[in-house]
C-alpha cells in the first residue's frame, strides 16, 4: 500500500516477497521443492543459516541483514499450474499482501501469464521453472526476468553431444506435447539436430491430457526412425518414456543402429517418476546438484542440511532468483521496479552455480552454461538418477535476440505501477 | 495394413483399460444410479495398493557404507530390504520384482473394504437424494481420498514396474509374416488384456447367472417395492459397491506398470470413464465394455500420424466427437436401457 | 360427420395386435364412452389420438384435420386435452401453479418467452386458475405441493387442468378411478355442467358403470383391439355379449 | 419495488447492501493482525466473488429451474473471455464493446450447442455438453493456438491495433488497461480507519453493478411465467407436452440465457484482467460451477452466489496460509503444544486446501441437504422460533421456490 | 427408525389382545405434516376388514405405516402381527414376517418383465403361490409373461400387483384400492379370489373407494377421517347406517 512512486513500496521495516508455486496438481512436488528453496533464500537473506550462495556470489552487496535493511517476509500461494489460478494468487499477493516481487511457477503458461500481470501491476517477476522460448521471446516483459534456460539452449547444447554419441546419420521421430512449450522445444531440437545432418522422419503432436502413449509409440518403429525425441514434460514425459521403454524400443535395432530415445528437458523429479526407464537417456538441464563449483556446493550443503535431500533444479532457480532480486535492490538502493530492472539488465555475475552468467538487457534472459545429462546406469540413491555428461559453455548456447526462434514480442518499458 | 493392425492392437489394450474402469463405474452409476465421482479415486487407490505392497516388500534396514559418499559427502546409507534377510538375496529380489501381481491379493480385500465402508458410511444415505447431492458428496470424497494419498505419497508419479519377466515386447508382426518390428506389443499389455477379459467375464457371469443382477436392477428402479417383497436391498447394494470397488481397484493395480501411478490419475480417467459408460448406454454392462473398446480403438486410429495430417487436432477430440455422434444417433447410447437417468 | 373421426387404425406391439381396424366416430358436443375389458386397447387408442403413439396404419381426423404426424403439443393446441390413467401432474409445483400452466398454454400458445413480468401480475391467469380450483373443490389445497396430494386429489387436479384449457375434445382415461364416491358424483356433475355450458366433446374411458351410464350418450365397446358394438347406453346395458365379456353379473 | 414481491425485493436489497459494503464486510480484521489472513476484501477476490456469482446465477437458471445439468458451461465462459480480449486487442480498451461481444458470441455458441445437446435429456444431455466443452478446450489449447494463445492464453500486446484507441493509446511501452470511458478498472481508492484499510476498486463496483442487474434479472425470470414453465419442465415434461406447450424452445431459451450469463462472466473476467486461458474451459471449470450451485442450493436465488463465494474464498484464502503463518498464530502456546497444533492443522491449509474443500463439500451435503441456503434458513428458523411463526408465511412458501 | 425408542415398552394393550394384526395408537408424519393421528384397530385371523374413508383421509398412509415403508414415518405406536412386533421392523423384515401389501399405484418395477416381477417376489422366503397357479388365476399375465411389466394396460398391472403379493406366503394381505381400473368382470373375479383365499384362512385388509362392494365382501369395517378413526364395527352396520354412509362415504 501507499504511494511512494511505485506499487507496494515497503513502508515499515519489512519487505514482502510473493512465492507463487504449484501446490496442487501434478507439479505439486516440484512446487514444494521451490518453496523450500525460497524459504532457504529468505533465511539466508535475513542472516540465518550458513548464508549459502551469498558467500560465493560474485556481487557482495548482500549482507544478511534483509534487503536494504528491511527484514524479508514472504507470502505463498498456489498456482495450480493454471494461468488463471496463478494470476489470482499473484494478484492477491500484490493487492492484499503488498508483495513487491513475485517469483516461482513451474510451467511456461503460468510464467507468461504471471509475468504479464506483474508488468501491468508494476512489480518485478523473477520467473521460476519455465523453459519455453516465449517467456523471454515473444512474450517477454520489461518487469520479468528468467534465470532458467530455454528450448533453444537445450537444442544447442544437446546437438554436439548427440553427434558424438550417435553420429551424424540418424532418423528422428518427434513426439511433441501439443502446446506452446512443445512447439518451441520441437523446433529447437529439430533445427539443431537437422543442422548436424540428422533427418526428421516425422513429428506427431500428442494431446496434453494424454496418459497412455502406446498408440503414438507403437508406429515409431514402422516409420524407419532410429531415434525418438520426446518433447514432453512432467507427467507426459514420465508416461511417454515409460511407454516407449515398455514397447522395447531401446532393445531394437533400426537401420543397423541401436534405437535411441532423447528427452530434451530433464528434471530430477521426472526422472524419479520414470524410474529405471531413464537409464542411458540423454537430455538437458539447467542445473544439477552434482555440480562441483563452489556456488553449487554451498547451496547443496545448506539445502541438504536443512531438508535432508539435495535440491532440484527448480529449487536452485528459485533460490538464485530470490538472491538476484535482493542483490539488485541493494545495488540499486531502491525497491522501485525500474531501478531493479536497471540493475539487472546486463548484469554479469558468477558463483551461482552455472559459471559466469549474464542477464541480457534485450530480452531479460540469462546466459550461462547448460548441462547435458544422461540417466545413470547404477544410481546409488533415489536422488542420484542423472549424471552430467557435458557442461556446454554459455557461448555455445547464446543466440541473437532476433533469432527466428525467439523473434517477435516487445519488451516494453519497465513499469513502476502506482 | 500393418499400421492398421497395430492400432487395432493398441486400441484393444487401451480399450481394455477403459472397459475395465467403465465396468466398475457402470455397476454403481449405470446400475445403482449413483453418480459416483469418486470412482476415479477408487481406481487410484487400487493403483496405490500396488505401490504400498512394493513399499512393504522393500521395507529395509539401513547400513552405512563407508566406501561411498552421499550428496553431502557423508558416508552413504544403504537400504537392505528385510526380504533379502529372510529369503536370501535372490528369492528376495524375485518377490520384490513380482510386487504388482502380488498386490492383487492385497488389493481385493482392501478395495472391498473401501467400497463397503464408503457405501455403508456415506453413499447409503444418498440413494434417494437428488443426483446433484450425489455429485457433491462423491466429488468431495474423491478430493479427500486424493489428498490423503498425496499427503502420504506425494504428487510425483511413482514408478511401479512389472515383473522383469514381462518387460520388453513381443513381435507379433514376425509371427504373422510381416516385417520384423512393425507390430510389436509389450508383454505386460497382453497380460492386462487377458486380465481385463477374465474380470469382465467373471463380473458378467456373476450378474447374469445369478438373480443378483435382476434384484439390484429392480432395487434401483424401486427400492420401496423390492423391500415390500422381503428383499433386503441394502445388503445387495453394499455387495454391489464392494464389487465395483474391487473391479476399479484391480484395474488400477494392473495399470501401474503401464503408467506410473500418481495421486490425480483417478481424476484424469474420471471424465473419460463417464463418457464411456454413457456412450455404452446407462444400465448396460455389455454396453460399457463395448464402448470402452470402441473408443479405445478409435482413439488409437485418430492418433495415427497419417490421420492427424489430414485432420489436425483430431486426436484431441476424437473421443468426444464419437460420443456426440453416437448419442445423437442412438438416443440411449449403444445399448442403454430406457428410463435410466433420462430425467 | 363427427368432430373426431378414427378410421381403420391398427397398432401392433411386437406380436400383439393392440388395435385392429378401429373405427370410431365421435359426434360434436356429445359424450362418448369407450369401455371394454382390461387390455382391450382403450388407452392405446387414446395414445394414438394425442400423438403419444403413431398408429401403424389408418387415419385420425380431428375437425377435418389429420392428427397423425403432429407432436403432442401441437395436437393439444388443436383443442384436444387428455387426462391420463395414472395421474400426470407437476409434482414439484404447487396446486395453484399446476392449474396456471394450462391456462398459460391456452392464452399464449405453445411457446411464449415471457421472462420479465411476474406470474402474479398475470391476473387473468391467476383468476382463471383460482376459479378452476374452486370448481374442482380444491381451493383449500392451492398452496400444497401437488406431489403431496392424495391420489384421488391428484386425479381431480388433473381433470381440472384439462378442463381449464377449454378444449374442444376432452379425453378422459378413467378419470374417477380411486376417487371417493362424493367426488365422483361432483365430477359427473361438473362434466355435465361443462358440457352444457360450452361446446365441448368428451370421450371417456371408464370402468365405473355408474359414471358411464350417467354421462355417456353413446358407448363403444372395445374388445381385443376391435370395436365390438357401438350403441346407446340402454342398448349396451342389455347387450348379452357385452354383459358376458365385460359387465359381469354386477351391472 | 421494481416489480418484485416484497420478499424478493428485500432479498435484492440485502444483496445490494452486501455487495456495496463488501469492502468493509470482507475486511473485518485489522491489517497486521494474525487474522488479517482471512480478509478477503481485496479487489481481485471481490471481483471474483461477483463474477463467479454471475456465472453461477446463470447456471442456476438452467440447472435449478429445468433440471438439465450442463457439464460444459465453462465453454461459454471461455468463449466470452476470448471474445472480450479480442475486442480489447482489435477495437478498444473500453469494456463495454468487449462485454457486449462476449455476451453475443457466447449466446450464439450456446444456441448451437444447446440446439444439438437438448435433443437428449438426463445424463445423455450432460455428457453431450461435456463433450462439446472438452472439444473446445482441447482445440483451444492446441490447434487453435493462433486464435486463443494456446497454453499461455490470449494476451494483450503492445502492438495490437486497438483501432479506436490509437490516438490515446498509452505511450511509454506499457499496454493500456481496460477502462470504462476512461475510468480504469484496476484503479482503487483506499480508506484507512485505525489499522483497518478498506479498498474501493472501480472494477469491483462495475462488476458488482452488473451482478446486481443479473441477479435482478434472474429474480424476474424465476418469478415469470417463463420460469414457471421451466420448473414445469423439470417436474414433468410429458405433462407439459400434453398441455400444449413445446418444451424445446423453453429449454433452449434457458440454455442460451444461462450461456449468455456465462459469457458475461467471462467477458467481465477479461475486463478485470485482460487474459483468457484455455483452462477456463476445462471440465473441472464446468464442474466447479456445478459444485458452486449445489453447494449454495440448487434452484434457490441466492444460493449459487453463496456457493461461488465459498469456493473462491477457500481457493484464494486457505491456499495461502502456510506453516509460517500458522506458527505466528499459535505462538502464544507452549512450544510443544504449538508444534502439535500446527502439525494437526497443517494438512488442511496451504497446499492441503483441497482437502478442506473436499471435506466442506461432504459436510454441506450431509448436514445441509439443500445447500448453504438451507443452513441459513435453519439458523433463521432458530431465531424465529421465539417469535412464533405464523402459518400464513409457511403456506406462502410453497408457491415460490425458496431463497 | 429413529422413533423406535419412543415406543412404550411396558403396558401394551395390543400385545395382550387376541387379534391377529393389531395397530395400537399409531401416529405418523410425512416430514412435518401429521397425517395418521393416533389410530388403533384390530384385525382377527381370517377376517376381511374394509378400511374406508374419503380421499386424503389417510388410508394409504395407514397401510404404508403398517408395512413399515419409512414414509410416512411412524413416531409412536405399536403394530403386532401374529405376535411379532412389526413396529420394530424394516419393510423387508415385515414382509418376511408375513405382511403383504398391494400398493396403490401398483408399483410394477420398470425394466423387468412380467415374469421377473413375479420371480422377484419369490426370492426371499417364505414363498407362496407358484407361478403356474398365478397364471391360472390371471391368464392375461401368463400370455404376457415376457412383456415388460410397465407396458401392461392399467388393469393388467393391477392383476400383476395382486399376483405378486400372492406369490409370497403371507399372513395378512393389505390391498390398497385393488379394484381401481379393473373391468367389472375382473372385479368379480378378484372378489371371488379374495373369498377363496379368505376361505383358506387369509386375513385381509382392503382399502377401496367402491365402498359398497368392499363392505359386501368384508366382515368388519373401519372408517377413517382426517387421520382418525370415526367408526369401527361390523360391515353390515355401515351398510345399514344411512347417516354414517352419507357423512363419510357419500353413498
Ligand atoms: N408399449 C407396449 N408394448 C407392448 N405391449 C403393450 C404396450 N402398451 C400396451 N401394450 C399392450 O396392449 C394391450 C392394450 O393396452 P391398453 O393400455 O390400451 O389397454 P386398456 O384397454 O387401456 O386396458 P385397461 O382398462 O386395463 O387400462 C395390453 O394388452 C397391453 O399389454
Ligand atoms: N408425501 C406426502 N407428503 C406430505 N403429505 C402427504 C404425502 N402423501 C400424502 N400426504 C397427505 O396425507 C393425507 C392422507 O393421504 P393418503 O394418501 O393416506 O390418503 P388416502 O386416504 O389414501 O386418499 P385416497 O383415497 O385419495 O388415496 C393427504 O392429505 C395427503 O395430502
Ligand atoms: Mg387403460
Ligand atoms: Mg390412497
Amino acid at each position: 500500500a501507499g504511494h511512494s512512486g511505485f506499487t507496494n513500496a515497503p513502508e515499515g521495516d519489512t519487505v514482502t516477497l510473493g512465492f507463487n508455486v504449484p501446490q496442487s496438481g501434478p507439479y505439486a512436488d516440484e512446487g514444494a521443492d521451490e518453496l523450500r528453496a525460497f524459504e532457504l533464500a529468505v533465511e539466508h537473506l535475513n542472516g540465518g543459516g550458513d548464508g549459502g550462495m551469498m558467500n560465493t556470489f560474485s556481487s557482495k552487496a548482500l549482507k544478511g541483514t534483509g534487503i536494504l535493511g528491511k527484514k524479508v517476509e514472504y507470502v505463498t500461494g498456489d498456482t495450480q499450474t493454471k494461468s488463471d489460478a496463478a494470476r489470482a494468487s499473484a494478484k492477491s499477493m500484490i493487492e492484499k499482501d503488498g508483495a513487491v516481487m513475485i517469483s516461482g511457477g513451474s510451467s511456461s503458461g503460468v510464467a507468461v501469464a504471471v509475468q504479464a500481470l506483474c508488468q501491468e501491476a508494476g512489480v518485478i517477476f523473477m520467473a521460476g521453472l519455465t523453459h519455453s522460448n516465449d517467456t523471454t521471446g515473444k512474450d517477454k516483459k520489461a518487469n520479468g526476468f528468467r534465470h532458467f534456460f530455454n528450448s533453444y539452449m537445450s537444442g544447442a547444447a544437446l546437438a554436439p553431444v548427440l553427434k558424438n554419441a550417435y553420429g551424424t546419420d540418424r532418423k528422428t521421430y518427434h513426439l511433441t506435447a501439443d502446446y506452446n512449450w512443445g512447439y518451441t522445444t520441437e523446433e529447437a531440437v529439430r533445427s539443431s539436430t537437422e543442422a548436424m545432418g540428422w533427418e526428421t522422419v516425422a513429428a506427431v503432436k500428442t494431446p496434453l491430457t494424454q496418459t497412455d502413449f502406446s498408440s503414438y509409440i507403437a508406429p515409431v518403429l514402422q516409420s524407419g526412425a532410429d531415434t525418438l525425441v520426446l518433447n514432453h514434460y512432467g507427467g507426459n514425459m514420465v508416461n511417454s518414456l515409460t511407454n516407449a521403454v515398455q514397447f522395447g524400443l531401446r532393445d531394437k535395432q533400426v537401420n543397423g543402429k541401436d534405437f535411441q530415445i532423447i528427452v530434451p528437458l530433464y528434471s530430477r523429479l521426472m526422472a524419479k517418476g520414470a524410474g529405471a526407464n531413464v537409464k542411458g537417456i540423454f537430455g538437458s538441464a539447467n542445473w544439477h546438484w552434482s555440480l562441483t563449483d563452489e556456488g553449487s556446493k554451498a547451496f547443496v550443503k545448506s539445502f541438504g542440511t536443512k531438508y535432508g535431500f539435495p535440491p532440484s533444479q527448480a529449487a536452485h532457480t528459485c533460490y538464485v532468483q530470490t538472491m538476484l532480486y535482493a542483490d539488485a535492490v541493494e545495488r540499486a538502493g531502491s525497491f522501485a521496479p525500474c531501478a531493479v530492472v536497471e540493475a539487472l539488465e546486463g548484469f554479469e555475475f558468477d558463483g551461482m552455480g552455472n559459471g559466469p552468467t549474464l542477464y541480457r538487457a534485450e530480452d531479460h534472459q540469462c546466459f550461462k552454461d547448460v548441462l547435458v545429462m544422461k540417466g545413470k546406469e547404477n544410481p546409488t540413491s533415489e536422488f542420484d538418477l542423472l549424471e552430467i555428461v557435458e557442461v556446454t559453455p554459455a557461448a555455445q548456447v547464446t543466440y541473437d535476440p532476433n533469432h527466428p526462434q525467439v523473434a517477435g514480442g516487445n519488451l516494453g518499458t519497465c513499469n513502476n505501477g502506482a | 495394413m500393418d499400421a492398421i493392425l497395430l492400432q487395432i492392437l493398441n486400441g484393444l489394450d487401451k480399450g481394455s483399460a477403459y472397459a475395465l474402469i467403465a465396468l466398475g463405474l457402470t455397476l454403481i452409476f449405470g446400475t445403482l444410479g449413483v453418480v459416483n465421482f469418486a470412482h476415479g479415486a477408487l481406481f487410484m487407490i487400487g493403483a496405490f495398493c500396488a505401490v504400498t505392497v512394493s513399499r512393504i516388500l522393500t521395507v529395509s534396514r539401513t547400513i552405512i557404507d563407508d566406501t561411498q559418499k552421499d550428496f553431502l559427502g557423508n558416508p552413504l546409507k544403504v537400504e537392505v530390504p528385510y526380504v533379502h534377510d529372510w529369503f536370501g538375496q535372490a528369492t528376495g529380489d524375485v518377490i520384490i520384482d513380482w510386487a504388482v501381481p502380488l498386490s492383487i491379493f492385497f488389493a481385493i480385500p482392501v478395495m472391498i473394504c473401501v467400497g463397503v465402508i464408503m457405501e455403508r458410511g456415506l453413499i447409503k444415505h444418498f440413494y434417494h437424494r437428488p443426483h446433484a447431492d450425489q455429485i457433491l458428496v462423491t466429488f468431495g470424497l474423491a478430493i479427500v481420498l486424493q489428498e490423503i494419498i498425496k499427503f502420504y505419497y506425494g504428487a510425483n508419479p511413482i514408478p511401479t514396474p512389472a515383473p522383469s519377466a514381462f518387460t520388453g515386447s513381443f513381435d507379433f508382426g514376425a509371427m504373422f509374416g510381416f516385417e520384423p518390428n512393425t507390430i510389436i506389443y509389450p508383454y505386460w499389455r497382453l497380460v492386462y488384456f487377458a486380465f481385463a477379459a477374465v474380470i469382465i467375464g467373471a463380473v458378467f457371469a456373476f450378474l447374469q447367472f445369478t438373480t443378483f443382477g435382476m434384484v439390484v436392477r429392480a432395487g434401483m428402479a424401486d427400492r420401496e417395492t423390492v423391500g415390500l417383497l422381503g428383499i433386503n436391498i441394502d445388503k445387495r447394494f453394499t455387495i454391489m459397491f464392494g464389487l465395483a470397488a474391487a473391479v476399479a481397484g484391480l484395474a488400477g493395480v494392473m495399470y501401474t506398470p503401464i503408467n506410473s501411478p500418481n495421486y490425480h490419475m483417478g481424476m484424469d480417467f474420471l471424465v473419460l470413464s463417464f463418457v464411456v459408460v454413457v456412450v455404452g448406454g446407462m444400465g448396460s454392462l455389455p454396453g460399457a465394455v463395448l464402448a470402452g473398446f470402441l473408443l479405445g480403438i478409435l482413439e488409437s486410429f485418430a492418433s495415427m500420424r497419417q490421420v492427424i495430417e489430414i485432420i489436425p487436432g483430431i486426436n484431441q477430440v476424437i473421443i468426444y466427437l464419437v460420443a456426440i455422434i453416437i448419442l445423437l444417433t442412438r438416443p440411449r447410447g449403444l445399448m442403454g436401457r430406457k428410463g435410466v437417468m433420462e430425467e | 360427420m363427427g368432430i373426431l373421426d378414427v378410421k381403420n387404425v391398427n397398432k401392433r406391439f411386437g406380436g400383439l395386435q393392440a388395435l385392429g381396424d378401429v373405427n370410431l366416430n365421435v359426434a360434436e358436443n356429445s359424450v362418448h364412452a369407450i369401455i371394454g375389458p382390461n387390455g382391450a386397447g382403450k388407452s392405446t387408442l387414446l395414445n394414438c389420438l394425442v400423438g403419444k403413439l403413431i398408429p401403424d396404419t389408418g387415419s385420425v381426423m380431428f375437425d377435418g384435420q389429420s392428427v397423425l404426424g403432429r407432436k403432442p403439443f401441437e395436437i393439444n393446441q388443436m383443442g384436444i386435452s387428455r387426462v391420463f390413467q395414472t395421474p400426470e401432474i407437476f409434482g414439484d409445483l404447487s396446486v395453484l401453479e399446476n392449474m396456471m400452466i394450462p391456462c398459460f398454454a391456452k392464452r399464449d400458445g405453445a411457446f411464449e418467452l415471457n421472462a420479465i413480468s411476474s406470474v402474479g401480475s398475470q391476473t387473468d391467469i391467476v383468476e382463471r386458475a383460482e376459479q378452476m380450483l374452486e370448481e374442482m373443490n380444491m381451493a383449500d389445497k392451492r398452496h400444497m405441493h401437488a406431489a403431496a396430494l392424495s391420489r384421488g386429489d391428484k386425479r381431480r387436479l388433473e381433470i381440472g387442468m384439462c378442463l381449464s384449457q377449454e378444449p374442444r375434445l376432452l379425453l378422459l382415461d378413467e378419470p374417477t378411478a380411486g376417487m371417493a364416491r362424493a367426488d365422483t358424483n361432483n365430477t359427473i356433475d361438473l362434466l355435465k355442467q361443462i358440457k352444457e355450458e360450452r361446446d365441448i366433446t368428451i370421450a371417456i374411458i371408464e370402468h365405473d358403470m355408474h359414471v358411464v351410464f350417467s354421462l355417456a350418450e353413446r358407448i363403444t365397446v372395445l374388445a381385443q383391439g376391435t370395436p365390438l358394438v357401438e350403441d346407446t347406453p340402454e342398448n349396451i346395458k342389455g347387450h348379452p355379449k357385452v354383459r358376458e365379456a365385460y359387465l359381469g353379473e354386477s351391472a | 419495488m421494481l416489480g418484485l414481491q416484497k420478499k424478493d425485493a428485500s432479498l435484492l436489497l440485502l444483496v445490494f447492501a452486501l455487495t456495496m459494503l463488501a469492502p468493509f464486510i470482507l475486511n473485518p480484521f485489522p491489517e497486521g493482525s494474525g487474522w488479517a489472513q482471512f480478509n478477503a476484501g481485496y479487489p481481485d477476490l471481490m471481483q471474483r466473488f461477483v463474477i463467479f456469482g454471475i456465472f453461477a446465477i446463470g447456471f442456476n437458471i438452467l440447472f435449478g429451474l429445468t433440471g438439465y445439468l450442463s457439464f460444459g458451461h465453462a465453454a461459454f465462459l471461455g468463449v466470452g473471455s476470448y471474445s472480450a480480449v479480442w475486442m480489447f486487442k482489435l477495437l478498444s480498451m473500453n469494456v463495454i464493446p468487449a462485454i457486449a461481444l462476449a455476451v453475443i458470441t457466447s449466446g450464439l455458441f450456446a444456441l448451437l450447442i444447446g440446439f444439438i445437446s437438448l435433443r437428449r435429456s438426463g445424463i445423455y444431455f450432460s455428457i453431450l455438453t461435456l463433450a462439446f466443452a472438452q472439444m473446445s478446450f482441447a482445440l483451444a489449447y492446441s490447434v487453435l493456438t493462433p486464435i486463443t494463445g494456446g497454453e499461455t492464453g490470449l494476451q494483450l500486446a503492445l502492438d495490437d491495433p486497438r483501432i479506436l484507441d490509437s490516438i490515446s493509446a498509452a505511450a511509454g511501452g506499457n499496454i493500456p488497461v481496460p477502462s470504462l470511458f476512461g475510468i480504469e478498472m484496476r484503479d482503487s481508492s483506499e480508506w484507512s480507519v485505525g489499522s483497518w484499510v478498506f479498498t474501493f476498486n472501480n472494477g469491483y463496483y462495475f462488476a458488482a453493478f452488473i451482478m446486481l442487474c443479473s441477479f435482478y434479472l434472474s429474480i424476474r425470470i424465476f418469478r415469470s411465467p417463463f420460469g414457471l414453465m421451466l420448473r414445469a419442465v423439470k417436474s414433468n415434461q410429458q405433462r407439459l407436452n400434453y398441455t400444449g406447450l413445446n418444451t424445446r424452445p423453453y429449454t433452449l431459451a434457458a440454455f442460451v440465457i444461462s450461456g449468455m450469463y456465462a459469457g458475461l462472466a467471462g467477458g467481465l473476467m477479461a475486463a478485470m484482467d485482460p487474459l483468457a486461458g484455455a483452462e477456463r474451459m476445462f471440465w473441472t471449470a464446468s464442474g466447479e460451477v456445478v459444485l458452486m450451485t449445489i453447494l449454495g442450493g440448487v434452484g434457490t436465488l441466492i444460493g449459487p452466489v453463496l456457493g461461488a463465494g465459498m469456493i473462491k474464498y477457500m481457493e484464494n484464502i486457505l491456499s495461502k496460509i502456510n506453516s509460517d503463518i500458522l506458527h505466528t498464530w499459535f505462538a502464544f502456546l507452549p512450544d510443544g503444544l504449538e508444534d502439535f497444533i500446527v502439525t494437526i492443522i497443517y494438512p488442511f491449509i496451504g497446499k492441503g486446501w483441497h482437502l478442506t474443500l473436499g471435506l466442506l463439500f461432504m459436510m454441506v451435503v450431509i448436514f445441509l441437504p439443500g445447500g448453504l441456503v438451507e443452513g441459513g434458513q435453519k439458523i433463521a428458523k432458530l431465531f424465529k422460533r421465539g417469535k412464533k411463526d405464523d402459518d400464513g408465511a409457511k403456506a406462502a412458501d410453497a408457491t415460490t421456490p425458496a431463497e | 427408525m429413529n422413533a423406535k425408542s419412543e415406543f412404550s415398552k411396558g403396558a401394551n394393550a395390543a400385545s395382550t389382545a387376541p387379534a391377529f394384526l393389531s395397530v395400537w395408537d399409531m401416529h405418523s408424519y410425512y416430514g412435518e405434516s401429521y397425517i395418521v393421528q393416533g389410530i388403533s384397530f384390530n384385525v382377527h385371523e381370517g377376517e376381511i376388514l374394509a378400511l374406508l374413508g374419503r380421499n386424503g383421509a389417510g388410508k394409504t398412509s395407514t397401510l404404508r405405516s403398517i408395512a413399515r415403508l419409512g414414509d410416512p414415518q411412524v413416531t409412536h405406536g405399536e403394530i403386532w402381527l401374529d405376535h411379532q412386533p412389526l413396529h420394530n421392523m424394516k419393510s423387508y423384515e415385515a414382509s418376511i414376517a408375513g405382511l403383504g401389501l398391494v400398493p396403490e399405484d401398483r408399483r410394477i418395477i420398470p425394466g423387468l418383465t412380467v415374469e421377473e416381477n413375479l420371480k422377484l417376489a419369490q426370492i426371499a422366503p417364505p414363498i407362496g403361490w407358484s407361478l403356474e397357479r398365478l397364471y391360472d388365476l390371471f391368464p392375461r399375465l401368463g400370455e404376457r409373461r415376457t412383456q415388460e411389466g410397465i407396458t401392461l394396460s392399467g388393469g393388467e398391472q393391477q392383476m400383476l400387483a395382486i399376483a405378486r403379493a400372492l406369490a409370497r406366503d403371507i399372513k395378512v394381505l393389505l390391498l390398497d384400492e385393488p379394484y381401481e381400473g379393473l373391468a367389472p368382470v375382473i372385479v368379480d373375479e378378484i372378489e371371488k379370489t379374495l373369498k377363496i383365499i379368505k376361505e383358506q384362512g387369509m386375513t385381509t385388509v382392503i382399502v377401496e373407494q367402491n365402498a359398497v362392494r368392499a363392505l359386501e365382501l368384508a366382515d368388519r369395517a373401519v372408517i377413517l377421517d382426517t387421520g382418525g378413526i370415526v367408526f369401527d364395527g361390523l360391515a353390515s352396520e355401515v351398510l345399514e347406517n344411512e347417516e354414517l354412509r352419507a357423512e363419510y362415504l357419500a353413498i
